[in-house]
């Protein structure tokens, strides 16, 4: 399962299938750009002390392209950059698995780092994904409850 | 009207389903909509807190609903 | 030309070959790490309006990758970061090359992102590298001359 | 002493090579030697800065150089 947006300056997937960082850096990668700052998230081997067996990412697929389209979309108009990738994995993920690769290029450092910052900062705030984490013991959908 | 109601993480196990059609009058806002759901499942109470999207948009309190839009219960999301 | 210093948090290299940031975000990568946060260089194509022909890079490497390991060193001490790769390219670069790649990881975003970005403004401060930058009508060592 | 001090970048260029001897006394400070390089090469009172780097590292003005020292100029850095 894909999901889809792009635009000549962002690229937007929620995809079932590995994400490639590579490619991604390839993707924001332009003449005029002198840095690009990415962010790798990947899945962690405990929380709070516990020992993580998996991660599963559900995405109310529709909703969250829209919402990480005017994610790329601010943070270009907003901090100057030149183009916005974002891409979020769905499904079972293991420890040391990538769910979202965020890259971000710009002409000069400053802004690459501050873009690519708001645009994970706001994904997790605002794009309807949904993460289980599984546990020996049981699971929980996280921040779901106080 | 009948509006069905997309469920997604914690929600469809509060639901026990992926969806739900509800009836509510006419032009009923997301407001009243959250109001009844919350009557019909209290677990909703006990989220740290949950929203309504229309149309795959999220909506206020005073977004109003009719019979041809999309809805769906956006519990506390958790990407990245 | 490679010149290399690591150890089991960092890995810092100076070399005349191609960078990999496949490979680097790889070695950064760890079970207990949430986030990673990689810094790329690339060589744009204009300076002030002026089209670059390529960029010469020169290395005092046996200070360099000193400088280098200190910057990773205090990084990893004082944004609490799991590991700080620091890979510089030395030679002659085309528009598009990458002369320098920084991968903190960390177990929580901030501290990769606040790292990666202590690393790349130091060592444009202090790592002894010089960039000589060919234009079609000339040449200058940036940052030579007021 | 003799002191063979090291050049990079546009340093080599102002030497026209990318070493030179200079003979200074016994114990003289960086101080002393970049003072005496200003000198013979006034196009390094030209440039945005430059630091001394003895056996690899930063010296201070206070540094004290010895005939075994690696010595060299470093010019206004500029990688990344």
């Amino acid at each position: 399962m894909v999901v889809k947006r792009h635009c000549v300056n962002y690229d937007i997937k929620i995809s079932s299938d590995n994400l490639n960082v590579a490619s991604c850096i390839e993707w924001v990668s332009a003449p005029g750009c002198g840095g690009i700052d990415v962010f790798v998230g990947t899945v962690r081997s405990e929380t709070k002390g516990k020992k993580v067996v998996r991660l599963e990412f559900e995405a109310y697929e529709a909703m969250a392209v829209k919402e990480m389209e005017k994610i790329a979309q601010i943070a270009i108009a907003k901090f100057s950059v030149h183009k916005v990738l974002i891409h979020h994995r769905t499904g079972v993920l293991d420890v040391g698995d990538i769910p979202v690769i965020i890259a971000v290029s710009a002409a000069h450092r400053g802004a690459a780092f501050d873009a690519c910052r708001y645009a994970i900062d706001t994904l997790k705030e605002t794009v309807p994904i949904w993460k289980r984490e599984v546990f020996e013991d049981g699971a929980v959908w996280v921040a779901a409850h106080p | 009207m009948t509006i069905s109601i997309r469920a997604f993480g914690v929600v469809k196990e509060i639901f026990g389903a992926i969806s739900v059609n509800v009836d509510l009058p006419e032009n009923a806002t997301a407001k009243i909509l959250k109001g009844h759901l919350q009557e019909i499942y209290p677990a909703l109470s006990k989220l740290t807190s949950f929203a309504l999207a229309v149309n795959s948009e999220y909506a206020n309190d005073e977004t109003v609903i009719s019979s041809k839009d999309e809805v769906a219960i956006i519990p506390p999301v958790s990407g990245g």
